[in-house]
């Protein structure tokens, strides 16, 4: 049975106002996780929220896994208020993982806090190259630390760092060479990177969100709809095709 | 310990079951199959339904709406493809069925015999085409008709399940019982609403789904209560229980045993922490035999 | 910026309305009148009450269940020592009454000419004693001869409050509407049980009590659409509303108004802050009249 | 208006696994609070628990109040969790004190945690005399500190501190001399308390508890049967004469 997990909590470090690092400790998911997987998490042991947190698994390291959490609600609130030696239960790890073996050289793109399961990506492969955008510089999550493990151009809207623009202007330029993308962020910028795929040809796989309960295929509640009918975010996503899924 | 019950001639090993639609096979090895008294299957439809457009839920304070639309591939698939895979479980199947038109669920019922299921269960929280969309489960009248064609037409096992949103709960019950049902279930969701204020429209793709959860216990503990003493078949009880408190509350309300659906969505190893539960006060109460609970609510004089 | 709403011809200055049974001259103190558009007595019966025995509240998931019982000192001496101190709170104010049998209604509406209030509130949820106990609210008919009774007993302007137990709460507010009340209200509690699984007993005085708070309000929402969609006359909107947000909603959804009830017992200062989240949220959205978002919700075309 | 205050953690001291002290900065609650009013304060600022949890004032410094909190349930669980600086939304102070200023030569009879109301009226009198009774040592909070500022008899019904067994089998003897009784503890004691009271033909003043949601007589929810009909616990007490209280 694969039930769920109390992770203790190894550490947690802000990295802007209302974005946090948070270092969980349990061997089976740091194990067992790939990149574009993720994890579902309880928020307080009362009934508010009375749901878990779906959360892309940021990194893993020896028996801890990372997760990058943007605060927008009551739960992630929560979450930023626990303490290093909490146990929280945790569910995974979940869905499907980016198919990167199938393919030589992804492009990465990512908008904002969608660097989450793209981080992870980024240490499986060879030579990454990640186009990473946000409003401004303070929403490029971990940009320092990214530089070291891949060749990362990055974008911001108010041009604070990097090209002014945003993650998508040059994308076309860019995927010359490239034999797939792979890409995590805010709506407007896959739908972008979808139509931007399809006309050069290439296929795209993104990371999508959707409001869950189980999180593992239960409920049929995480729909999004696709050409094939709706699918499940949780169990046939949260990565898919670019092609298939209608946004 | 003695933790069987019976419901009609289904006898349970425990009082544990999964409600309707928190479940797949797909995700059965998230659950505690062991555990678990009984699994009552997603509803199928006659014809396959995609089901309704995102968002399909909305956490609400204590409470969950959804509006997944009756999600399946039909009954003539679901017998095919996912019955073997529920059957596999080696825990008692109840398959929920419902229909667009009274007449759709004795046909279903029909394709249902010899298939090695424990019984059915009658979801009546789904509108009924024929009649401008009222749910089927609001008249009582309705509910004996479709009771008694579908006891007519297989000799399985049937418990319609109530909506709380029947005209009245108890005649509703009353009339499953005369139409010949096995058990009686209670409740499903409770219609309900959500608005983004900026938007000016629903916060679910529909503008209505159904509200489960910790949210409805007390109202759906009442429901049953209602119902158990009212009918002489057992009743099973469902709504907002997440832990072995609550249902020990159904259980001395009156329910025979109970259903577990949010619940099982944040923790799908819940069936098995509430029967420990049960186990523990069993053992503190010196309690021997899990019936000697059911219904064993003392009634002050002035409540009568 | 206009709050000002119209529940025919009583005219408010702005939508926010205690709520029945959560407001005393003696604790006006607590509030802020200032930012009240008007106060709901608690329910005043013909004859004193002494209410339920205690425990009276008890705490669920994002709710409480109360079951205070009526307690009331009659409507003689609330006419003579209660009502005055209501009325020097320079608040429009609204008397909820309440009868044993039918007749009891208009009798006490009578009483109630000539003495400068607002109006009426008909509380709807309490057991007829001529029905074997069953609430006047239950079915349509009752509501409609009750209103018309009140309505030809006494010019005031009336509105019967809808208990959610109705068998249908629509029919319910047609026949409000149609037996001449000038609005709806909507809704009381909800009827909910908790059980002492120790003591196998209630863990209130009484055996039932009402379900009250954020966990029904998605249920109440739901439930004030369906009426404010039916009704031609205004609808005041009820349950759980804790916040702006909340309210907002109801307004969407169709209420001209809202009533709060547990949101002030946690705190008082809460109709205040909720005008102020209402004035925020119009001027961000660039309205300048709150009756541009009564019934305002926009409908998919698959809703219908 | 008595609008609801926003308190600032002072300091949190535990006294024993599950009984703290809170001290709360809030110079109008400290100003006009007495012996045997309480406060009623929010555990949360989301809705479980739902209602405020009413809580005896046990002291009053300059501007701060304490409250002695014993940890039942999750509410006072939560407070248990406050951190310094953190800042609690607070209503009070609510109910009626004891008439301290009436008699003058009172007998206090406190049970465990009742110690906390009884524990601000002994700073109030000048030659205080307390029984103090509870199931062990380490359920007589405070003890040492109280009995720098009364003379305090404890019992207890190990025999692990004073006399053994309950605060009320010798309170006869000791009722000599006294004009009046001022207690707070569990419903046992204070039934044998008024019925003792009654015996000698000297006046009670009990401290009761009643589930509460307001706390300021709007709901009547926390009624308590009295010869003259439901009083509210929270309004018409938590003091009340104990001739009059049926329990
Ligand atoms: C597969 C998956 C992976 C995710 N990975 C990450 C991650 O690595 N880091 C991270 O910070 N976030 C991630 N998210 C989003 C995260 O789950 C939500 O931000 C979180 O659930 C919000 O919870 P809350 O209680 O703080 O907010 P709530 O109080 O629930 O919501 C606040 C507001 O945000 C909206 N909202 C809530 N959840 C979502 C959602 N899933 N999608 C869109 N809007 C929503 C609500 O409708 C509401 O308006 C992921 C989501 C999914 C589905
Ligand atoms: C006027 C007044 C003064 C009080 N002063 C103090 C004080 O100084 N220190 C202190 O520690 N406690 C005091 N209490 C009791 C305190 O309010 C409760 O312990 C607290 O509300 C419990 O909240 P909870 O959320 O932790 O427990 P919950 O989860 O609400 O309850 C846990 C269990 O305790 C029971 N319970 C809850 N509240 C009460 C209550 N008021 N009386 C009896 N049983 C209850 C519940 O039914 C449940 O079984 C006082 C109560 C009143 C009415
Ligand atoms: C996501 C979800 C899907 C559901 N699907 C069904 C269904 O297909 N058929 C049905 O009869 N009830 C369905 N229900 C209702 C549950 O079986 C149950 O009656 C209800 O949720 C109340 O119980 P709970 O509070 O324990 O969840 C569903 C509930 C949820 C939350
Ligand atoms: C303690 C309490 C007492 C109440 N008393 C009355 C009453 O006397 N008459 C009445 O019509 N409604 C009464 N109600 C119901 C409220 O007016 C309101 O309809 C209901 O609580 C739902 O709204 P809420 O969720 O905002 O509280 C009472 C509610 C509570 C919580
Ligand atoms: S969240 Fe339940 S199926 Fe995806
Ligand atoms: S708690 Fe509301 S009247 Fe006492």
């Amino acid at each position: 049975m694969k039930g769920s997990f109390k992770a203790k909590v190894i550490s947690k470090r802000f990295l802007s106002d209302d974005v946090f690092l948070l270092k969980l400790r349990e061997p089976i998911i740091a194990e067992e996780s790939l990149p574009g997987q993720f994890v579902n998490l309880r928020c307080s042991s009362i009934y508010e929220p009375l749901l878990r947190r779906p959360l892309s698994i940021y990194d893993v390291e020896e028996d801890n896994f990372l997760l990058l959490i943007r605060i927008i609600g009551k739960g992630t609130k929560l979450l930023s208020l626990v303490r290093e030696g909490d146990e929280l239960d945790v569910l995974g790890p979940l869905g499907n993982p980016f198919p990167y073996r199938m393919y030589k050289n992804p492009l990465l793109v990512a908008g904002g806090i969608g660097i989450a399961p793209l981080h992870f990506l980024l240490k499986k492969l060879s030579f990454p190259i990640l186009l990473f955008g946000a409003r401004s510089k303070s929403e490029l999550y971990g940009l320092e630390d990214l530089t070291k493990i891949a060749r990362v151009i990055p974008f911001t809207e108010d041009g604070s760092e990097g090209e002014r623009g945003l993650v998508t202007t040059r994308l076309k330029e860019f995927l010359k060479g490239h034999d797939v993308i792979f890409a995590c962020g805010p709506m407007g910028m896959l739908r972008e990177v979808v139509t931007i795929a399809k006309d050069v040809g290439v296929p795209s796989y993104i990371s999508l969100e959707e409001r869950m309960a189980c999180g593992f295929g239960a409920c049929l509640g995480c729909a999004v709809k696709t050409k094939k009918g709706y699918k499940m975010v949780c169990k046939d996503g949260p990565v898919m095709p670019g092609e298939e899924v209608i946004i | 310990m003695k933790l069987s019950i019976q419901l009609g001639n289904l006898v349970l090993e425990n009082p544990i079951i999964i409600a309707s639609g928190v479940f797949s096979p797909d995700s059965a090895s998230y659950f505690p199959i062991e555990a678990i008294g009984a699994i009552i299957t997603k509803t199928v439809t006659p014809r396959p339904r995609e089901g309704n457009p995102p968002p399909r839920l909305l956490e609400t304070a204590a409470g969950l709406i959804n509006s997944i639309g009756l999600q399946n591939v039909g009954i003539e698939r679901f017998i095919e493809e996912e019955l073997p895979r529920y059957m596999e479980l080696g825990v008692p199947i109840i398959v929920s069925i419902s229909g667009e038109t009274e007449a759709d669920f004795p046909l279903m019922a029909e394709r249902l015999r010899g298939k090695g299921i424990a019984g059915i269960e009658l979801n009546l929280s789904c509108p009924n085409v024929q009649r401008g969309g009222m749910h089927f489960g609001r008249d009582a009248e309705t509910v004996f008709r479709i009771v008694r064609e579908v006891k007519d037409a297989s000799s399985l096992w049937v418990m319609p399940k109530l909506t709380p949103q029947a005209r009245d709960i108890v005649e509703t019950a009353l009339a499953g019982e005369e139409g010949g049902a096995d058990a009686i279930s209670l409740v499903n969701t409770f219609l309900a609403m959500a608005i983004d204020i900026r938007a000016r429209s629903s916060r679910l793709g529909t503008l209505m789904g159904g509200l489960s959860g910790p949210a409805i216990k007390p109202i759906a503990l009442r429901m049953v209560y209602e119902v158990a003493r009212a009918v002489r078949i057992p009743v099973v009880g469902c709504g907002g229980i997440m832990n072995a408190e609550d249902a020990l509350e159904f259980l001395i309300a009156g329910a025979s045993a109970v259903e577990i659906g949010t619940a099982c969505l944040i923790n799908p190893s819940i069936p098995a922490e509430i029967l420990d539960g049960i186990r523990k006060f069993m053992e503190e109460e010196g309690i021997d035999d899990i019936r000697e609970l059911i219904g064993s609510l003392k009634i002050k004089p002035l409540d009568i």
